[in-house]
């Protein structure tokens, strides 16, 4: 007898559960749904960062005469998770777009979701070419900022060819890559493979300047590893001009400490890790260490867009932006909100139209634009920024014109 | 319970030739493993010690290194307090929190079956991670010591010498809680409580009091280990948490309740890893390693004890 | 009879689901669904004495078996998802033999060392499997379409559920336990320990493998840090803990209500919720550490003195 | 014709020889007793004989057929049941249900058989509390319940280890009377006992074990008066 009402009990729970989130829907404001890994800094900061642009967006008086609401899902970084709230934002929520995104792995958990909806996605992260792939060529809806696993591999080509040229002295000639062996550091390995077969017929953006590369893979030590002094005996060896690492926050002090144990002190010593751990530039061992990112905090003293969104982020959370997710974040929303004042409308045809056309001046020094790339038609920054620190600072050493600092060459201890 | 005198020298043989074959072979892969694999022995040691005294396989126990890792990491960012000196202060901070968490809770459950204990303790761990995070955030943080980079050159061979430490202490802690269980009182009703707990609250041995003991020391011994680590690892909410795991496969490959077997696996197992990492383009497979051993000998153990 | 009707109802509800919720609601009892075929096929090992950690090495081994044969061969979907079964029950057959020697926390940190080999083989047999970036599927199977996804996971979970039943209903439900009482009383009486064990570690390894195959299936990808990911281990464990270990309902219970409260404190509070579900998972064990399934049921049993003895005796099969 | 034989067994246990090079057998309806020393090898033998420990030497024949090699299971299968001595109930089931198990997979019930089969035994056994759980029942329920699971095979040979050990006089004789009727059902018993009452009460023949040897055999009034098995006794027994 009881032991039914337990389960009468726990079926209305269920059922109220399940009612309570698919009744209401206001109109009113325009609806921008994000989803992102609330729990990472790097999520975190992405969605603190859109709301500084939402609110700006408001006290301007908001768009097309609307206020303008932002809806932030946890991903928690599970593909379930995330490609659920894809669902929770589309149905309950209703809104009129999606923004948001880091991990690939829950991105390609997300795609099937997305593309159910067709809804306008203007997405910051996830670089893999899986993701692309799985998008697909026909997905005129789907806007990516973040450059792709190769366009970044193939900036650094290009970054690396202007200064080879600008410095005598710079000689990028060979090149060891380390990578972590997750999806990560594969990926960069493998579109370093590309590269440099394309370099051996003469071609492509290391055509001219790379001579010979080789890779070799290691436990990062956000999973548990930690371990890098064979690999590192293998690249002094191997004795680069460049040595890189991709990798996560967690190994960028015990690689150096590792490199310098072993004696390793290869001409440039770049990292490529998504973020670097906190204070990384007060550590003495980061001094003349290269990095690859989209953006310096020192890019506010030559951008003002940069200064005013390092400024209002400031304001707005009391903490300073310590990814360039940041401003990415606050790019995702800003350009959209552009595009939408542009297109006067927020008609899909034409505010896909729009998007296409408008170009925005963003805090990350370089102005975004459309353009397509290897499957997708969208796609928004292609380069990267070569990035060095220098005395406890971050400083943009290419591309030359939002540049803060000469490169200092070459790298010692 | 533990190796008889007789198989203990035999694997001791073993391992010896293992070294010596390995250390002609490649001397860097050699020193790496035996780095390496003495701190997992170290973080190791404390969870066997809880899994053979107390029965309770501590799903949290990575958590509690990190706990201590981001205390000494606080330590040294506010007080400027060096990471080794910072031992100190944290042992003891981890063995009041770890007699805390056991009267809040391990305590409740030493007696159910394991599977309480191991949802017992992963809740623990979530909620400790998850602190951690609203506090420091995901961002991986460190310290800088310059002696932590230290090398020396013997006759062109070029070792990293910091991480010697790791053996020294590992060999200490071993030698210390050998010295404890077999020559103090304390410890002899531990040991008696590891072999019988209920006939050791027959003979007047406050169980329960040996229990709290034993969490917390496992606990506090975790200080050390983050204290040596810290100078060379970055921190971040989940830098402990793979170490349950690889410390979990040490215990079971040395044998419940087998402390000298922990430290013989552990360099094993932490050599054979060296081994692997060394060898070009098959580093990926380090992994297999170390979980293709301890697969093997647990198996082989159990065909062995068959018989 | 009246145990039936709750049945029925809770099927009818079950099926009637589409009708009246949203694609969201589906989708979270879709992954709700997901978790509690793992935890109940955990649950169903468990019942041998045999405490599992293998759940997401079988679960990663079939939603690979199943994409790759479909991204390689081209094969059907909906039969690749068979395919994903009987993979994970055949590698769980030959491993078996070896495994299966093996006992309490032996047996545990060897099923989970094996997850970990698979993982490992997986990543580094790039050129077949897609390596560390995982493989694609070129569409979603039904394209997507939640409602259609949601049948076929309903379908895999009742499947699973009528495969537990069965278990409690017949001699495998006395062979399991008398081998989880005391294996050696069981050999005496008969019961060939070995065959059973390797019976129920095919059976719940294949059901792991299917629903590593519908959840690839679903989202169109897999990766070795995704799909062998200690996320499904972990969670079955303490959903079948949580709802009560030893039955059909608990896992049940435990999926359902874990899976809502995890979901449902995200939206009330976007930071720290994992905070508040590791805090009811240990109020769970501290105060109610027979699971909530039993904890009531057996709270009711004894205040309902009427024919209580004859039902605790069904309520511990 | 012996039913079960026994030719030269050993075991080891590590150095030590539990038993050593013995060799006995069983007839059909027979009530064999085997006593001797603690440390004699008695449940050794017992374990060897339902295959619970492997033999290192030796061969045992059930009916003229080799079962050496068998599984513990195979021979309950065949037809070979015994009974622990300390009793190890199955602790989530009911006394009926315990009772099952030996039917359902000793002789091959069905599900439904199993349940009628154990019900009988209940009744021959006079347990009378079937749907309790096992952790509700007295020291006398328990042994029957052991016996009962072991009855439930339907086994030709029975083995029954201690099983009067903790019973009071009454209950011990009431098991006596249990046994003694088994006997008629053409069952070959073997009865280790420490009490040489029942043993002197129950059986038509014993062996004596002494560090895993049989030292003397014959019925019991005759054995008893053997100066080697008092010797082996001496301080030892009552």
């Amino acid at each position: 007898m009881k032991r039914n009402s337990i389960l009468i009990f726990s079926l209305v729970v269920i059922l109220a559960f399940a009612f309570s989130l698919s009744s209401y829907a206001q109109d009113d404001p325009i609806k921008i749904g994000a989803v992102n890994p609330l729990g990472d800094i790097t999520g975190d900061q992405s969605t603190k960062a859109m709301e500084l642009a939402v609110k700006e967006i408001n006290d301007n008086g908001g768009l097309l005469g609307r206020p303008v609401e932002l809806i932030v899902v946890d991903s928690e970084f599970k593909p379930e998770k995330g490609a659920a709230a894809i669902d929770k934002l589309a149905t309950v929520d209703e809104v009129d777009f999606f923004v948001g995104g880091m991990s690939s792995g829950v991105h390609q958990a997300q795609i099937p979701s997305l593309k159910k909806y067709k809804k306008i996605t203007i997405w910051a992260g996830a670089a893999s070419y899986l993701a692309e792939e799985a998008i697909g060529p026909d997905a005129d809806w789907y806007f990516h900022l973040h450059p792709w696993d190769y366009q970044q591999g193939e900036s650094y080509g290009i970054g690396w060819s202007d200064i080879a040229e600008a410095r005598e002295e710079v000689e990028i000639g060979k090149v060891f890559l380390a990578y972590e062996e997750g999806g990560f550091g594969t990926a960069s390995f493998e579109s370093y493979e590309v590269l440099a077969d394309q370099a051996d017929e003469g071609e492509g953006p290391y055509a001219d300047i790379l001579s010979d590369f080789e890779g070799g893979s290691f436990k990062s030590a956000a999973l548990g590893g930690g371990e890098y002094r064979a690999l590192l005996r293998r690249a002094k060896e191997f004795d680069p001009d460049l040595f890189i690492w991709a990798g996560y926050a967690a190994d960028a002090i015990p690689l150096l400490a590792q490199s310098r144990e072993v004696g390793f002190e290869p001409p440039l010593y770049v990292g490529a890790p998504p973020g670097w751990p906190a204070d990384f530039e007060a550590n003495p061992l980061s001094d003349k260490v290269v990095l690859y990112g989209m953006w310096a905090p020192a890019l506010k003293e030559v951008s003002e867009v940069a200064e005013h969104f390092w400024d209002g982020y400031i304001k707005m959370h009391q903490e300073r932006p310590a990814t360039y997710f940041a401003p990415l974040g606050y790019t995702n929303i800003m350009y959209l909100a552009k595009a939408i004042e542009n297109a006067g409308t927020l008609e899909k045809e034409a505010l896909i139209e729009s998007l296409e056309n408008t170009e925005y001046d963003s805090p990350l020094g370089t102005t975004l634009k459309i353009a397509p790339s290897n499957v997708i038609k969208h796609q928004g920054f292609t380069r990267q920024k070569i990035l060095q620190y220098q005395d406890g600072q971050q400083h943009v050493i290419w591309p030359f014109e939002v540049s803060t600092a000469e490169l200092e060459y070459p790298f010692s201890w | 319970m533990s190796f008889s005198l007789n198989k203990s020298y035999k694997v001791l043989l073993l391992l010896v030739i293992f070294i010596v074959i390995i250390g002609f072979w490649n001397p860097n892969a050699l020193l790496d493993g035996l780095q390496r694999g003495s701190l997992y022995s170290l973080i190791a040691l404390p969870l066997a010690l809880v899994l053979g005294i107390l029965g309770v396989l501590n799903l949290a126990h990575g958590e509690f290194l990190t706990v201590g890792l981001y205390f000494i990491f606080m330590l040294n960012n506010r007080f400027n307090l060096d990471p080794l000196v910072a031992i100190i202060p944290t042992v003891i901070f981890l063995l009041i929190l770890g007699a805390i968490i056991y009267w809040l809770t391990i305590k409740r459950v030493v007696k159910e079956g394991h599977l309480s204990q191991l949802l017992l303790t992963f809740g623990i761990s979530l909620i400790l991670i998850e602190t951690i995070n609203i506090f420091w955030t995901s961002m991986a943080r460190n310290t800088y010591t310059s002696y932590s980079y230290a090398s020396m050159e013997v006759g062109g061979f070029r070792f990293g010498t910091y991480e010697l430490l790791y053996i020294l202490i590992a060999v200490l802690v071993l030698v210390g809680l050998q010295l404890f269980l077999k020559k103090t009182r304390l410890g002899q009703a531990t040991f008696a409580v590891g072999q019988n707990p209920k006939g050791a609250k027959i003979v007047g041995i406050n169980v329960n009091y040996v229990y709290l003991f034993v969490f917390s020391v496992a606990v506090a011994i975790l200080g050390i280990v983050a204290g040596a680590m810290l100078p060379r690892t970055a921190i971040f909410p989940e830098v402990g948490s793979p170490f349950t795991l690889k410390s979990f496969a040490l215990a079971a490959m040395a044998g419940m309740g087998n402390l000298n077997g922990i430290l013989f696996a552990g360099v094993t197992l932490g050599i054979g890893e060296a081994v692997i990492n060394s060898i070009p383009n098959y580093g990926g497979w380090s992994d297999i390693v170390f979980f293709g051993v301890l697969i093997i000998v647990i198996i082989s153990r159990s065909y062995r004890g068959a018989r | 009879m009246r145990k039936n009707l709750i049945i029925l109802l809770l099927l009818i509800i079950a099926l009637t689901l589409p009708l009246y919720t949203g694609v969201y609601i589906l989708h979270i009892f879709s992954s709700i669904l997901i978790f509690l075929a793992l935890s109940l096929s955990w649950d169903m090992m468990l019942r041998t004495g045999q405490l599992s950690f293998g759940t997401a090495g079988f679960f990663g081994l079939g939603a690979y078996a199943s994409v790759l044969i479909v991204v390689k061969m081209g094969f059907n979907p909906i039969l690749s998802l068979l395919i994903g079964a009987i993979f994970s029950g055949l590698i769980a057959f030959i491993l078996g033999f070896i495994v299966l020697r093996l006992r309490e926390i032996y047996f545990a940190i060897t099923t989970l060392a094996l997850t970990h080999v698979f993982s490992v083989i997986i990543r580094n047999f790039s050129d077949f499997t897609g390596g560390a970036s995982g493989t694609i599927l070129a569409n979603a199977i039904f394209e997507g379409d939640p409602v259609k996804i949601y049948y076929l996971i309903l379908i895999v979970a009742v499947l699973v559920i009528i495969i537990s039943e069965v278990f409690k209903r017949s001699r495998i439900h006395y062979a399991i336990n008398a081998i989880r009482n005391d294996e050696i009383t069981a050999k005496s009486s008969g019961i060939n320990v070995f065959k059973y064990l390797l019976f129920v570690f095919v059976v719940t390894s294949a059901i792991q493998g299917l629903v590593g195959a519908v959840y690839a299936h679903q989202y169109a990808f897999v990766n070795p840090e995704s799909t062998f990911s200690l996320n499904f281990l972990l969670l079955p464990i303490a959903m079948a803990l949580v709802g009560g270990i030893y039955s059909t309902n608990g896992p049940i219970i435990g999926a359902l209500l874990l899976g809502l409260i995890s979901e449902y404190l995200k939206l009330i509070m976007p930071y720290g919720h994992l905070i508040v579900y590791g805090l009811i998972i240990v109020f769970v064990v501290l105060f109610l550490p027979r699971g909530i399934y039993s904890t009531i049921h057996n709270k009711l049993l004894k205040s309902n003195i009427i024919g209580g003895d004859k039902n605790a005796n069904t309520a511990s099969k | 014709m012996p039913i079960l034989q026994a030719n030269n067994i050993l075991r080891k246990f590590g150095g030590l020889v539990a038993v050593n090079d013995l060799s006995f057998s069983m007839e059909k309806g027979e009530i064999l007793g085997i006593i001797g020393p603690n440390g004699a090898g008695k449940t050794t033998v017992i374990n060897l004989m339902a295959g619970t420990l492997g033999v290192n030497k030796g061969t045992i024949e059930f009916k003229d057929e080799d079962i050496t090699k068998n599984a513990a299971y195979i021979r309950n299968r065949k037809g070979i049941a015994r009974t622990f001595q300390i009793v190890r109930p199955l602790e989530n089931f009911t006394a009926i249900e315990n009772i099952m198990v030996g039917a359902l997979f000793g002789k091959g019930d069905k599900l439904n058989e199993a349940r009628s089969s154990a019900q009988n035994i209940c009744n021959l056994l006079n347990i009378k509390n079937v749907n309790k759980h096992v952790d509700e029942l007295t020291v006398l329920e328990l042994k029957k319940v052991e016996l009962g699971r072991a009855l439930a095979a339907d086994p030709e040979v029975l083995f029954l280890d201690e099983i009067m050990a903790g019973l009071t006089s009454d209950e011990t004789w009431e098991l006596i009377d249990i046994v003694k009727s088994l006997q008629k059902k053409d069952i070959a018993i073997s009865v280790v006992e420490h009490i040489m009452k029942v043993v002197k009460e129950l059986t038509d023949r014993v062996i004596v074990l002494n560090k895993g040897q049989i030292i003397a055999q014959g019925p019991y009034e005759e054995v008893s008066e053997n100066k080697e098995v008092i010797a082996a006794y001496l301080g030892e027994e009552e």
